[in-house]
């Protein structure tokens, strides 16, 4: 799970990040946003692994990942 | 003020048609172009691509005169097809006063703010949905404008439409006649 | 039978009626049409239609194909005819018919793609190096723009010099209903016996533009296109008037602005004001003959131009300073309605009254 | 991963097209920028074309050029501060049409600058003229039946043509219509501003690049035809390293 | 201590002592030894100098270079200055100081390498596109070529425009010794706040020509540039008079052919013809004083240009068409003795007597 | 073996230098526009350049171009007149520098003419500076301490670029520096006026050549530096051939 | 033996003949031609092989080689 | 007419050399030039590189004057340097009457036509090949100018070959001056 958010009014739905996710993750709201375009959403967040390919395909921006939140099962220093 | 005398208070009647890019403005500003031809009366016609480059609203305008036209530029129209909501916050206040608007309900979520225009409503983007197709939306409002305004015949529209899409299939043809004649029948005078 | 066309098509249409066969252009808003059109049309008709790499390739592809003996065109917009000024000086000091349209944007550098008439000096002084002339036309209406096209042609031919359309954006974009009427000269068309095409049966032929020696062959040179633009300066003068005959204020425009300010001038009268109006077609040769008429009879001058002021000088020369002369114009894709001209004389003459 | 807007780049929404390219590259050059630490002197130079408001999306000195002039103004830029970093941005009308002569110039005197080539086979801003690089067959509004090999000639191989220009330091095809090209592209995009951070001289990146709108096809075709077309007739890959 | 240097040379000395730190050039004849001398005094003085690959890119790099901060400079001969019209657009729209040297030769075409002054509209109303101005200075001997050309760089840099430096062969080409002041700025020197040099510290700043929201915004800019343009007319007008007191005839040239033409109204004025001079050393802005003062009091002008006729309209707009204008001038390379400009004095003030 | 003066030469004494190439290369050509017997559907280009007067000397019809854009004007004539022969004569300064751009394209799009490219290293007409051709090390007028990689870049080699281009027919570099190569060179230009003739597009011969004048060189010297100096540098050879 | 020829008003006196002549058979005529250039002349006419090597390096045409007078010795048709 | 009064008949001294390419007259004007700074005279010279380009004649122009100098262009020579016969032809023709004619015989072979000009004689490639070096003819000439003129003291010449040559071998402006002597003392008077 990752911290993925898709700015929906930077959005110009080119749906291009729909078809580089490889979880099938990213779909097409049915509304339009304000600047009158169709967007994308996240499907279910849990179900990202944080891969960013679809902020490497998207020419807008729109797709934001936060920083990993420390996985709390490793202690600092490990590994 | 009837919608006659609206056509014969100046000389030249101007017309802008706006919207975003791919929703047909040009399309329908064409349209009205060539049946202005057919009538023979005096047109003249214009796509505004001034600031805007890529994305953004596109904008048509015609001028219609019974004498000959002096500007091609439309700064003030009299009548606008507006077929979305930033398009109506862009023209509202440069209409002419006592000038008409058409409003593409499905894209405009507000009424005009001023009172001395008068406004007709036409879902036209939900029709044209309705029809099929909802790049159809421009002759829906297109219907209702000449309807409202009867500065056109139908039946020159209807060759206007003809002619257009002559190099295309027949069944363009026939949809965007029927769209025509939905924007005529389901217009919505603003109260 | 009026067919509705925008202004960059007409020009393509009647360039192609008047036998146009070769034509070079580079992309550039807002005549992107010409190319367009011309991409099509050219080869349908079996002329040539190139997409230069540059303006520069552009113009001088003109040079070779004029050379060759085909009616050839090129257009562009005002960044691009400004690299073909050195084109133009060569063409034109080689004597080579052809026809440039240039569909003038706003200005100066990248600016932006409204109308323009900045680009008035340019065309009628020379952005090029040396003496020479273009023969300038200036059209304001779409069937104007489609019957000074053929003539831009016959004029070509007959002097053979190239002869410069003046458009502008919206002369370019807008749209009107023209009769595509057929093509026929209006002047005679003289054989060409420049035309490089192989020296079988005659001699071969030269076309340069370079003289050395003697040292004064240039200076010759030059004496006779001088000779030569003055035949055409008392030849060719095409203008239009609007009653100026008791006219008190005359009003000077051409092309689009001219359009523009007829309404105005139109309105005017019918509000009882002695205006009239000269409209210069061929923008050079100037027309000056109703200019110094008019200075003998109206009061004052307006002249109106998309620009900061070009054609006023031209106006100030050709009414030799008598008369003054009130200026309405800005530059940088401004253009006037008819009301604000209106307003500007309605002013000019109460301060007439006033006087 | 994390994945945030790099500083270089503004705010401010682009004017692109849904499903432009451009925007995907104005990422990776701000992206290799902010990594560099070198946007507070670096100059970047606008072309004529789509991207001519780059000035508005970048945040570092930029200048707007005339069409096709950018490798001149950079010279002048570059010959003025050699210690700042001087990159352009050109599509393929500015730098294989109009600029050709000023772009294989700059090239050959190995003039240590950074070279952002798009190359998206057409003539965008002006709306869909053929450009050198337009692909046979492909019809745009100036080749209304596809070029021609017989009229317009096939389309012009910027690295391979200054691939035989011993001035010329690095060039690389890169693509951003894939994830992975993208991310392949930031490589090369940043070796490109390394070179010249080196001063190894003049570096040079093809991006084969969307332009749905021009090539009339929907964002996915976009794709699809840099994916299946492009990439057969321009090659991706390094075709020259000097450095 | 005077030293014998041709013209080509003086005007680069001058520049390099200005702090000219940038040259880009392309060989043309008869500014050859413009680059020539760069070449090996531009590295010695720690600037640039880059031999280009053509006229437009020499100005395109001045482009970059102004916009770096750097006094630079370009120069060629006519067709070359032709080829750099739009970028000389572009430069002036941007605001970008530099200085551009015009040595000019027989046009149009490729002429010949003869001396002119041919490319005067192409330098005073604009060759380039769109409304602009460019400072135009029109030296007549070496010693004013090595003053002027350092004033230049002041007057670019005060004012954020180009400046042209209007020569001509003769003037390229000629020896004359001249005495190589050291440089002093004539005009005040404000910090260039426009310098592209990376953001550190500062906002990062944009250099463009492209104006196009809102939709009359390049119309503001234009205002703006009209304002600065008023505003040099205002100040700069530099000009020699030369006992125009009480002449009767007046002769107005500049350049070289102002040097040529002094000769013969000091003959003249020996033989007792009441003769004067006026010369304009700024072309733009155009001296309009002198011009309006003397055709108060003088009879007739007499204008001797190396043209067929250009720099004579604005004597006659300065002069308001007020009095007789006559004509000595060709183009192609023609140049006057001094004898023959006397012989035309001779003749005007005989027919003088005789009216 | 028989020697006299091809008709398509007139019998005017040239302009040109002791020891100058150009009188060898118009003497080529004239050579195989004699033996192909296409005198009179032959038009020539003159560039700018001490070859300007080229119509001075040939006997046949002749268009004087601007620098650089014989290409372009080659262009012009041949779309309108596809049976007549059209070629272009260009030094280094006009086909290399300032005409980059119109060289490429013209040559790309396989325009069916046919070009001489005269290669002497130098700006002959101007007086001797840099051409993009010129040596490393060699000095001329605007290079005096010799021509620099740093500054300069390396000498631009046309072949080699033109090479890469798809819409090349034929490319070969010939010498006229000694008797043999001088045959050769007229082999070489017979094949690029035959692959005009039969349709086959674009072909260029470059020919290096003397400039002793500007070189500041004697005659026999200036054959020496083309033997030594320029063919290490332009090696000859056919670069491309696909007639 | 060529029926050779050096025009010496054309000659410039450039001597690339002379180095390239095989059989070291032109030289430099001690005068000037009336153009005030010094020019090339042959030695000796009989020594030449009419190879013309001289006049494929002669940048100005001056050498010309007239038709090979048929030989005497060979009946024509043999070889 | 003395040699003083043509120096003083007009305010302006125009000269001309004339030769062919390399026989060095643009040195010998700027040596004259040159010269005229030294001893603070107000002089303009130029190369007419007009219609020649390759090959052919070269020559260059002195104007000397004690005012102002109007044209630096000299159409009508008061005095020619001739070094061979195309440059007699050339400007026998313009020189002004009264000039003054400095012939070098070793390649000129004829006087001139003209009866109302002077004519001094100095074979200047003969006493130049016989310094050793052809190439300094044109001070040969030189000298011989001077010496007729009296226009510039010699030792200002001399100064002015020193400064041309400053950056040249040491030889070389010995020899030069040698040469210029040579001329001086070797002219002949043309009968
Ligand atoms: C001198 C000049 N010529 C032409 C133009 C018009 N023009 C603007 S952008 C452009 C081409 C844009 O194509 P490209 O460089 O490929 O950039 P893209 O928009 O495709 O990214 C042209 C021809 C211009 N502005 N100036
Ligand atoms: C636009 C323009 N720029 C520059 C020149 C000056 N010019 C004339 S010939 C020449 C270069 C000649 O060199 P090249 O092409 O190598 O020919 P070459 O004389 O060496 O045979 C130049 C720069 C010109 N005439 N026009
Ligand atoms: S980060 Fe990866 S998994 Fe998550 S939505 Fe994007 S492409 Fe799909
Ligand atoms: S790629 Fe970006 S712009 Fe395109 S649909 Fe996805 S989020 Fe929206
Ligand atoms: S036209 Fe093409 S290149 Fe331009 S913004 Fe749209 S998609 Fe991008
Ligand atoms: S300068 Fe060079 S190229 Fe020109 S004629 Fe002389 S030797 Fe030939
Ligand atoms: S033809 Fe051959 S042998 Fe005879 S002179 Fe010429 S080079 Fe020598
Ligand atoms: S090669 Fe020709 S020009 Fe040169 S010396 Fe020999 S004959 Fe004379
Ligand atoms: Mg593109
Ligand atoms: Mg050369």
């Amino acid at each position: 799970m990752a911290d993925i958010k898709i700015d929906k009014d930077r959005c110009k739905g080119c749906c291009l990040c729909v078809a580089e996710c490889p979880r099938g993750n990213i779909r097409m709201a049915e509304l339009l946003n304000d600047a009158g375009q169709p967007y994308a959403e996240i499907v279910d967040t849990d179900n990202c692994t944080g891969c960013a390919l679809c902020c490497q395909m998207c020419p807008d921006l729109a797709i934001a990942i936060g920083p990993k939140k420390p996985a709390p099962d490793k202690a600092p220093g490990s590994v | 003020m009837s919608d006659a005398e609206t056509v014969m208070s100046g000389q030249e009647t101007k017309i802008v048609i706006a919207g975003f890019g791919g929703q047909g403005v040009v399309v329908a500003g064409n349209i009205i172009a060539r049946a202005c031809v057919i009538e023979g009366r005096n047109v003249t016609g214009m796509i505004s691509y001034g600031a805007e480059m890529r994305g953004g609203t596109a904008n048509a305008t015609v001028v219609i005169s019974e004498g000959e036209i002096a500007s091609p530029v439309v700064e003030t129209p009299d009548m606008a097809i507006i077929m979305n909501q930033p398009s109506l916050d862009k023209f509202e206040p440069v209409i002419a006063g006592g000038g008409l608007l058409i409003l593409n309900t499905s894209l405009v979520d507000r009424r005009p703010h001023r009172d001395d225009l008068r406004a007709v409503q036409i879902a036209a983007s939900q029709i044209a949905h309705e029809l099929g197709n909802v790049r159809v939306a421009n002759i829906v409002a297109l219907g209702a404008f000449i309807r409202k305004t009867k500065l056109l015949r139908p039946a020159s529209v209807e060759q206007a439409i003809a002619d257009l899409f002559a190099s295309k299939k027949a069944a363009l043809v026939e949809l965007n006649i029927r769209a025509l004649n939905e924007g005529m029948a389901r217009l919505v005078e603003a109260s | 039978m009026k067919i509705l066309l925008k202004g960059n098509e007409v020009m393509c249409e009647a360039a192609i009626q008047a036998g146009c066969r070769f034509f070079a252009g580079y992309p550039i808003t807002p005549q992107n049409e010409v190319p367009e059109y011309m991409s099509h049309r050219m080869p349908a008709v079996g002329g040539a239609f190139v997409q230069a790499e540059s303006e520069i390739a552009a113009i001088n592809m003109l040079f070779g194909a004029s050379a060759a003996g085909a009616r050839c065109m090129t257009s562009s917009s005002s960044p691009g005819i400004s690299l073909k000024q050195e084109g133009i000086s060569y063409i034109t000091a080689a004597e080579l018919p052809c026809v440039i349209a240039n569909m003038q944007r706003g200005g100066p550098g990248l600016g932006n793609i409204r109308a323009s008439q900045a680009d008035y000096w340019q065309a009628v002084k020379g952005g090029g190096h040396g003496d020479y002339r273009l023969i300038v036309l200036g059209p304001s209406t779409l069937p104007e723009l489609y019957t000074l096209t053929m003539n831009a042609f016959d004029y070509a031919d007959h002097y053979r010099n190239p002869v410069l359309i003046l458009g502008d954006g919206i002369l370019g974009q807008m749209a009107e209903p023209v009769e595509l009427t057929p093509y026929a000269p209006v002047v005679d068309l003289p054989e060409k016996d420049f035309v490089l095409d192989g020296c079988a049966g005659r001699k071969p032929r030269v076309i340069k533009t370079l003289y050395l020696r003697p040292a004064l062959e240039l200076v010759h040179r030059n004496e006779l296109l001088q000779a030569k633009y003055d035949k055409i300066s008392s030849e060719l003068s095409l203008f239009e008037e609007i009653e100026t005959a008791d006219a008190e204020l005359i009003v000077a425009a051409y092309g689009i602005t001219a359009r523009i300010a007829k309404g105005a001038v139109r309105t005017a009268r019918r509000n009882g004001l002695k205006v009239g109006m000269i409209r210069p077609i061929t923008l050079w040769p100037f027309p000056e003959e109703p200019f110094m008429r008019a200075a003998r009879t109206a009061e004052k001058f307006l002249v109106v131009e998309m620009s900061n002021g070009q054609f006023i000088e031209d106006v100030k020369l050709a009414t030799a300073c008598r008369r003054p002369v009130e200026f309405l114009g800005k530059g940088g894709g401004w253009y006037p309605t008819p009301e604000a001209i209106f307003e500007k004389i309605s002013t000019m003459c109460e301060k007439s009254l006033a006087d | 991963m994390e994945f945030e807007r790099p500083t270089t780049l503004l705010e401010t929404r682009t004017h692109y097209c849904p499903g432009c390219g451009h925007g995907i590259v104005h990422r990776l050059v701000a992206e290799v920028i902010d990594e560099l630490g070198i946007r507070e002197r670096t100059i970047g130079t606008a072309p004529v074309g789509c991207a001519v408001l780059l000035y508005d999306y970048f945040n570092c000195d930029i200048i707007e050029c005339a069409h096709g002039r950018p490798p001149a103004v950079a010279t002048g830029l570059k010959r003025v501060l050699p210690d700042r970093i001087v990159f352009t941005y050109q599509g393929d009308g500015d730098l294989a049409a109009i600029g050709t002569s000023e772009t294989i110039h700059t090239a050959n005197r190995g003039e240590n600058i950074t070279a952002i080539f798009v190359n998206n086979a057409v003539y965008g801003m002006t709306g869909g003229q053929m450009a050198p690089t337009t692909l046979l067959g492909q019809s745009t509004t100036t080749s209304p039946d596809g070029r021609g090999l017989n009229h317009e000639g096939p389309p012009l191989k910027v690295c391979e043509l200054l691939a035989s220009l011993d001035g010329v330091t690095y060039l690389e095809r890169v693509a951003v219509s894939t994830a992975k090209d993208t991310i392949k592209a930031r490589k090369a995009i940043r070796k490109a501003f390394v070179n010249q951070i080196e001063g190894k001289g003049y570096s040079l990146v093809e991006v084969l690049s969307m332009c749905p709108t021009d090539w009339k096809l929907s964002p996915q075709q976009g794709v699809d035809f840099v994916n299946h077309q492009m990439k057969k007739v321009f090659p991706l890959g390094v075709y020259k390293d000097r450095s």
